[in-house]
């Protein structure tokens, strides 16, 4: 069986270390927090300025929304014992530095060579937009993608060169997708894990030479 | 410093043509007061520089919709209530320059820290770094960005002193500290104006040198 | 994270040949017990980046005095008590780098915040510019300016909460904030280590992102 | 008569206005500290990280010594309220940004065009030091140098060209001496007041072109 969001998002958070400094990207992303182990002190960094980031707020007595204290997405969340605020170009400093130890983004596309994709579809008409996503793309230590494989018209998200605009280059260390999990080396793609489908048939469905 | 009694007194005399550098991320931080007191102001061919290009129909958005601004500099103008900014910008009525959201904080502590230029690796190989000078520095691609200075700079922090010492409230902070650095007249409202000496000395963010005008708007989100 | 329970501990395994960056601006900041626990521990071949050279027989300059250090990076080596530095140097048997100390601070910034490297006005046309590769922006003359990395940061702060957030006090914080960002690993030491929670999020300075060991040697000045 | 050390640096005072943001450089310029009008308001700040730092701690009851309170020059001071701490690379941007109104030096030599020589003599067994003067001199909006006209050996400090090395280009706005003030313009060297000396004594003794 393919993997759902959540299980995906499980996969994700398995290979975070313990003691971590993690920026999980707006949407799916954000799905990894569910899945960490609260002992395992990860730690959550949010670019607009925050450290520790807690859990979103609800709204109820214990986690009140409050508009000072959002994440990336704009959504309230809430604050852990020992978080810490900081600037923008604090904020940016630190992931720009390379103290993150992971961040998790989607993508539109990522190449056999790690570059990725994921802040403009290139159509002419589309109001670009583009946020921390580069500084994001180029910052942490190492750069998790998490996608759907294949976009809804079929086409592979993993591709021998990108087609849509980049948002970095060479950035992206692994990427797990529902049909698999695959680790982007100096010697080639290499297929981790697969999700109900043999490592065969991916290989038949990629463009992207595989090794196991 | 000046305490201004409204929000009004603080923005006089913003001139036409301003490169006005706009606090906050969403509204957490966002200048509303000081922003409507700009649109009753009047001034127009504005440049603005901001991470959002305004939301729903106030504050920023509103000063869109009355063609008062020539040019936006921002790093993510799409949203999903921002459709004043897209209408502008798909009948071509509104410039954007797209900034990768470090380099745009990092633009204004260079021109707040007196920085030249930097080369930054953010955008190396993207759309965005077309037409910039580029330099490969022990084995990595850099881009040089040059600084991004304010005539004005309108923050939402969270207390001042009657120096123009700032403390702001969680992630409200964000851009404020910064701009307050890059503009020539930094404008900040606050939730309270508090006596010089009651705020922590080790907890200032914003430090006095760097603020020109405050007024209180009373207590706004918090 | 990781809370030692001696300063021995917390230098463990500094390696020779290393940058060892080193807080305090005289003895304001200056991290004595780690700066003695690394003379016992042994690492030789050292570069010492730090704003002065040592003060008197102690600390710094007794690491000095024992030939551990290759060569210096800062700003004010000549004090009325660097005699330590003073011989050496004389003698030929330590390397300077002299840094102006606007630029040692912003060089280290770099490194703690990805920059390739930037143009600083500081020093333009002066000896210290010399060699270095320059550019007229904007009518001004700028010095190309590259970061500093240490591969450890010593720092003495006021108080560590368990995670590693940091407060230090009043003009001791100085070099502090910065090194901790631009070293590969980074020891702190502190008057007080407090339980997670105890530091107010808004007046952390130093995040615990940066911050690798921390031990508490009782209260040193204040 | 020509003016004492105290007399310098209270002619300095008079010229900073209230309200400004101002640094002091080690020695001499600490002293303009004192004649400043406590109602002017202006603030003092320390390249070590603070704004409005407060007078010499004396070791007194309401002024104690505390060694994580001190000067540039690394001598004990105090606190006043509104005051504010920050780290050296934050210190150094505020100076570097042209945010300080005013900064104060000592000087071994200024030439006619502006350019500053305060760091170091030149001696070849001379262990250099710089310091912030570098930061300092290109730093402030102005600035402003304070030092007695002619050096021990009766050479003058204001000169064609610097033959020491040099601190900053074309940076210094005016001189206060213990014979003239100084102000330097696009238009040349302009005397604002001389003392215990004429307009013509002075010139004949430098060789600097002067203008009333």
């Amino acid at each position: 069986m393919s993997l759902s969001k959540q299980e995906m998002a499980a996969t994700v958070a398995r290979d975070i270390p313990p003691g971590a400094f993690v920026n999980l990207g707006i949407g799916q992303p954000t799905l990894v927090a569910d899945h960490l182990f609260p002992d395992a002190g990860v730690v959550l960094h949010t670019e607009n300025g925050m450290l520790n980031m807690g859990r979103a707020a609800t709204g109820g007595p214990e986690d009140p929304v409050d508009g000072d204290l959002t994440n990336a997405g704009k959504q309230p969340v809430t604050e852990l014992p020992g978080s810490s605020y900081f600037d923008s170009a604090a904020s940016f400093a630190m992931m720009r530095g390379g103290h993150l130890d992971v961040c998790v983004l989607g993508a539109f596309q990522v190449s056999a060579a790690g570059d990725l994709a994921n802040w403009h579809t290139g159509e002419p008409d589309a109001i670009p937009a583009v946020g921390g996503a580069m500084d994001l793309a180029i910052g942490a230590k190492s750069v998790f993608v998490m996608m759907t494989l294949f976009a809804r018209d079929g086409a592979p998200k993993l591709v021998p060169h990108c087609t849509y605009p980049l948002t970095g280059v060479g950035c992206v260390d692994r990427i797990y997708t529902d049909l698999a999990t695959f680790e982007l080396t100096a010697a080639g793609v290499v297929v981790r894990e697969t999700f109900g489908i043999t490592y065969d048939e991916l290989a038949g469905r990629l463009e992207v030479p595989l090794r196991r | 410093m000046k305490v201004c009694a409204t929000a009004g007194e603080a923005v006089a005399g913003i001139a036409d043509g301003s490169t006005v550098l706009v606090g906050g991320f969403g509204m957490a931080g966002m200048p509303v007061h000081l922003i409507d007191a700009l649109i009753e102001q009047g001034a127009a061919d504005l440049t603005i520089v901001s991470n959002n290009a305004g939301n729903g129909d106030t504050g920023l958005a509103a000063l869109l919709a009355r063609g008062r601004v020539r040019k936006v500099i921002c790093s993510f103008p799409r949203q999903h209530d921002s459709w004043v900014f897209d209408g502008l910008y798909r009948s071509g009525r509104i410039e954007l320059e797209l900034v990768p959201q470090g380099n745009l904080a990092e633009r204004m502590r260079a021109a707040g820290a007196g920085i030249g230029a930097f080369f930054s690796p953010t955008g190396a190989g993207t759309p965005l770094a077309e037409g910039k000078e580029t330099r490969e520095i022990d084995g990595r691609i850099y881009v040089l960005e040059y600084p991004i200075k304010g005539d004005v700079a309108l923050v939402g922090a969270h207390r001042a002193d009657r120096m123009g010492n700032l403390v702001y409230r969680k992630t409200a902070r964000n851009f404020g500290p910064v701009m307050a650095t890059a503009a020539a007249t930094v404008i900040v409202q606050v939730s309270e104006v508090v006596e010089t000496g009651d705020l922590d000395p080790e907890a200032i963010v914003t430090p006095s040198i760097y603020v020109d005008r405050v007024v209180s708007v009373g207590t706004v989100a918090g």
